[in-house]
């Protein structure tokens, strides 16, 4: 029985906050929000020498071949940090699916590229599927998608869905960029006019339901890990200025209003850490409950997260709500990770679809 | 119990119908927020001001309409630009807060001197009373004017200016009797932007915005005569005008329009086919119809001369978070595209929902904070006692 | 406009407080709720002096023809004192139907004596409609059940009811008690086996299924206006012992978590009183929204009044979780109130539909 | 991260199941609650007592098995009883409270005077800790023991406290030293319920049930060697075991056995086809889960003899709040029924959902209220300073 992080997990944890905080402070993170849709090799080889990029990656493709465990505490302290990267995307799902069509030797190559931080992967939703070979459709809110150098698409519907490799410069695939209020993650659309579909490309998975599901509940996971740090962080960070901040003659965290607000937001957040772990862990094992676990995780945490970072916001006062007090970066981080890959009610729809086929 | 207005009422929103169609080729697109300082703005303010449907109870020998207070006109006047969609002119806040400041404290020379070019947009203010220390503890401000001649020289940092870009002078408060308790050392002085000295720095906001600025006084001088009032009154003649009465029923009318929208954009994104989704929307309906009656109660003791007493107290404090949380359910009602912004390709509604739902938690901060509000409800509501007051302890050791 | 209560109003719910508070106070209420499925006639006889019973009594049958509003304003106050009486059934949703079948001149009579306090009648709904003749069935949860001299039943679906009066002596008709957790108002089944009925028994009403629901809003407006009393009793005297008791040498009252716990009791709260004058102003003009206005405000007012007096009993700590204590019974009255009628979320699918059917 | 129990442990839970196999008929019917006082439950106690799944860790001498503290035992134990549905024993304040206190506290006579009939069930106590005054200041209590010869002489009222009835003994705080500092002058005494000048009043619940009791002391002779401990010392002796370590993973669970049975009702009712109840339903899975991890966590921690920190702070903040709230919906998916109470026609699952649900509010409130709870949350999880102590101020004028 040893339901907690290994002393190597806890140290990795340490250690990327450490590296995050010195090569990505938070006023580098705001230089690189105004980059926004720029490319930016730097940060993603920065990244890729922490061992984020292969973090998935197995170790003969030059990968750490860690567990999404390790991706969850990873994206714990990106979600802290406030790190610009769609981790998510670029470095969980896009390898995640490589490394199940890797008996495609194609796959090793992209796979080396990502753990190196040479190559820059997206995974894009199209709800078209390829017909006799031409595509056309558009994908919506991919991430990365200006900055990309190859989209991982997951094309259909989800009982039947394919998967397929297409480089960003293939004909016919154009981007366009939106712009979303978290800087820190950058989203595109993608379109797919009469794309032509070389046979390679098609990513040749075993089973391409299973590999959906398991991508998309890999992605939850890491998203809720992120909202998760996000609100974390801008909670030590309010109670931090409560310890600072008078008003009325007393410092503003001596009032039980902000104490209770503050014990309230801590109370409602940190079970969600061993949530978290378990959710990981079961995707991980492959348990019965992993995909409910994941559902679970992603709605409630996400909830959760959006209220303790607007408590934040109101232990600042109107300091919160500037541009320049940092607990604004944290809260549109939460508000990306709550919108993406499904939203609270949706998610606990599914649950319900899950609770009641026994899971 | 009567909803109508009565006839006499009916005859003056007719008179307004008739108003606007005959003039409202001369108004300038309405617009959110404060209305901008432009020459077509001016215009039809000076033209709403002659017919008395902007400031009309200001006297006509400072420039105004001199209509007696009526507090249904007011409404009605409100009601019907917004039902036509007509700017109502100029809301600004040297016309809500300086003018009756004026009205009521000011010498014969300031009245004469700033009422008219104010109500006609001519002269723009700003205000400085927040001070960065000083938070929801306005009166704990620290920016100190000392007499030395004919001036007082003006020193500290304003902030949450709005509008201290646009504007020629500056209504503040600021300390002039150090040695006075703290609500007795306050002077109400009106300063010119354009001293040597001061210095303004926009503020950027969570949303992106600068809607306010702070400002900086570095030995600003200004004549003993901008003073309101006397020295050490300022408190008791800038509290008078905290509290817009013509707003009375402006947070239970924008939280309807902004539900309307909302239920809008469910329909739209066919969100009411989730019955989650649908079930906040009703929550939030009936949160919003109970805010709409209960101002229309305030409103009929407001006519009536009665004191709503505490439950006079609790509008701002529904309002913000109850419009709030209608943002964010539109948010989730529009899934993905919910994060989009301003600006964005495909964003709906020029990316108003995520702007106005971290503004309204802005405004839940903004102006008194919840936590605050929520100890004058138990205080002067509910007859609960003050915290104790103890300066030393609670501090940091 | 005058969106208020007129000083005739203001002066009933004064007086009616002052009557409740005399003549049954707490002591008798107590008393009264041991008694439970017990006839008493000398408390609806004291009731209908105050004028409670007949309120929507006609007033050429002895009652006051007062207003919806006007029962809502008692409402409240039986509410705040918990008075033992089932009034949304007894002297709201049963004269109301009576009074709607008033070209029978037989109604006249039973109107008569339940304005006089002669008669206590019941609202009951049984799905099951009368065939050729005989009726067989069950109505679930009907107030006063045992008490009740007659009842006054709603048959078949809401878009085609049926409506009669049935005396509690009608042969085939049997009742059982139910206990619940609120002894203040008492229920029961009734039960129909091969129920004859008289032509006689019918009531003629013109537009039965705006009846039904018109009867349903009235009485949704009344349960509601219930629980905002029992709350803001609840609430009044929650601040009032926070104002006795100390703990680590203040007033309670003086904490600002209790003074925070109050303050959002009553901001929640407050507002839902014009709301309940509205509803039942639109009720009584007949608007167009009334059904909307009635079933928003019951699901609202409903979760409201629970969370208000479970705040209360928080206030009081250990003691107001003792059976001494007065504020366990508006905690109990508060949950009858949510419950019967249409929970909240029942209702507020309702709502739905009136929203998307453009009300 | 292993969430099995490995060869070792899994042995001993063969054993134990070979051992219900063996015993089961043998074992009362269980019950929800605290167990009770029945010839049939004392020899069932005694057997698990000799076979060393009750009080496991009281040593031989004392009457008990002697096994070292094996905190994964204690669980597995736990575990295969509640899956066999068999009751685990007796659990009352005696064996839970007073039996660690005298191990720990005690003198070599008062072991061997109370331990061996306390854990076989034969000695049932009850605690005296709460006073009406105290409230949550537990500390503030105000019962004072005099000395007289070679009694205490105790005066005073205690409340909250259940089996009083059955109890022949109870341990309780008094105040020994009034001159002392409010900690300092409190003593652990052992008083005998049939002492003359006591007595006992039921204290009935708003459930309806009087699970506590009230309790008057008037010139109560209690011999002094009844002390447990120092005189003065009874703070630290009362406090060291207020805690249960036994009830670690207890409250997640009970809240998962709830949600079960909640989901079950949800089923039953047909709330899971409505959307919004079925919502409800998720939001309270996510909670339990994570309260059950969670508590996985907290066990952790303790196996590997680390501190959990502020994280162990929450779990009965949470805890009870999830249970009043799952309690809550199981009622709503009723609908009309869920305002039944047992013993009514109808009523479902013994009326358990409405009287839990108000339990559930009780313990919210009792043991440390959540205001209390969150004072602790801030100040020593989060490092927030302490509220100013003002006993003069605040108070009424």
């Amino acid at each position: 029985m040893d339901f907690g992080l290994s002393p190597e997990q806890e140290l990795f944890a340490h250690s990327l906050r450490g590296y995050l905080s010195q090569h990505f402070p938070m006023q580098r993170v705001r230089t690189l929000m105004e980059a926004e849709h720029r490319a930016d090799p730097e940060r993603i080889e920065a990244l890729s020498g922490q061992g984020l990029a292969g973090i998935l990656v197995p170790t003969d493709c030059g990968g750490s071949g860690l567990a999404l465990l390790d991706a969850v505490i990873a994206a714990v302290e990106l979600g802290r940090a406030a790190t610009p990267v769609s981790f998510h995307s670029a470095f969980v799902a896009a390898p995640y699916l490589l490394s199940q069509a890797l008996p495609e030797p194609s796959m090793r190559g992209w796979l080396e590229a990502i753990a190196a931080g040479k190559s820059l992967l997206s995974f894009a939703r199209l709800p078209a599927k390829a017909s006799s070979g031409k595509w056309n459709g558009s994908a919506s809110f991919v991430a990365d998608a200006m900055v990309a150098d190859a989209f991982v698409v997951a094309s259909g519907d989800d009982s039947a869905p394919e998967f397929y490799l297409l480089p960003a410069a293939t004909p016919g695939l154009s981007v366009e960029p939106l712009l979303n209020i978290d800087a820190t993650r950058v989203l595109g659309d993608v379109s797919f006019e009469a794309v032509a579909l070389p046979a390679r490309s098609r990513l040749p998975i075993a089973d391409p339901a299973g590999a959906l599901r398991r991508v998309l509940d890999a992605g939850r996971i890491v998203l809720a890990a992120d909202a998760f740090g996000a609100a974390e962080r801008s909670l030590e960070s309010a109670v931090e200025y409560s310890l600072l901040r008078e008003q009325f003659g007393r410092l503003i965290g001596s009032f039980q209003a902000v104490k209770h607000m503050c014990a309230e937001s801590y109370a409602e957040l940190e079970p969600l850490r061993a949530l978290l772990w378990y959710a990981a862990f079961a995707w991980d094992e492959e348990l019965d409950d992993a995909s409910y676990a994941a559902t679970l995780l992603k709605s409630h945490c996400c909830e959760v997260a959006t209220e303790v970072v607007a408590n934040a916001v109101q232990v600042y006062g109107g300091m919160g709500f500037t541009y320049d007090c940092d607990v604004q970066i944290w809260f549109k981080r939460a508000g990306y990770d709550r919108q993406m890959w499904g939203g609270p009610s949706e998610l606990r729809a599914r649950a319900v679809e899950m609770a009641r086929a026994g899971v | 119990m009567d909803l109508s207005y009565g006839p006499g009422y009916e005859q003056f929103r007719n008179e307004i119908r008739r108003f606007l169609e005959e003039h409202r080729e001369q108004a300038p697109p309405p617009r959110l927020g404060l209305a901008e300082n432009s020459a077509a703005m001016r215009r039809w303010q000076g033209i709403l001001v002659d017919h008395g449907y902007a400031c009309r109870t200001v006297p006509k020998n400072y420039g105004g309409y001199g209509a007696e207070e009526d507090l249904l006109k007011t409404i009605i006047i409100g009601e019907e630009f917004r039902k036509a969609s007509v700017s109502a002119g100029i809301a600004s806040q040297g016309i809500s807060m300086l003018v009756p400041t004026l009205l009521r404290y000011g010498s014969e020379e300031q009245k004469r001197e700033y009422i008219e070019p104010t109500i006609r947009g001519e002269l723009i203010w700003c205000q400085g009373y927040s001070e960065p220390e000083a938070g929801s503890d306005l009166a704990g401000l620290k920016t100190s004017a000392v007499v030395d001649g004919d001036d007082f020289v003006v020193n500290g940092h304003k902030i949450w200016t709005s509008t201290a870009r646009e504007a020629r002078m500056m209504f503040a408060l600021v300390r002039t009797e150090p040695e006075a308790s703290k609500h007795k050392g306050i002077s109400y002085l009106l300063i010119s932007m354009d001293s040597p000295g001061l210095e303004i720095r926009p503020l950027k906001m969570m949303t992106g915005h600068a809607g306010f600025n702070e400002v900086f006084f570095n030995d600003v001088r200004v004549p003993k005569r901008n003073i309101i009032g006397r020295r050490g009154q300022g408190w008791e003649v800038g509290k008078a005008t905290l509290v817009h009465e013509r707003n009375m029923l402006g947070a239970s009318d924008h939280s309807m329009t902004m539900l309307q929208s909302c239920m809008k954009v469910l329909d739209d994104c066919g969100a009411l086919d989730d019955p989650l989704l649908a079930d906040q929307a009703m929550k939030l309906a009936a949160r919003t119809m109970a805010m709409k009656y209960h101002s229309l109660r305030m409103l009929t003791d407001k006519l009536k001369g009665r004191s709503p007493g505490a439950a006079g107290l609790i509008t701002k404090l529904n309002g913000c978070q109850l419009n709030h949380d209608i943002c964010k359910l539109a948010i989730d009602a529009m899934g993905e595209g919910g994060i989009l912004r301003e600006g964005s390709r495909r964003v709906r509604d020029r990316g108003r929902w995520q702007s106005e739902y971290m503004f309204q938690l802005g405004l839940i901060i903004g102006g008194g904070t919840a936590q605050i509000q929520k100890n004058i409800i138990s205080e002067v509501g509910l007859g609960m006692p003050r915290e104790p007051k103890t300066p030393q302890r609670g501090t940091r050791e």
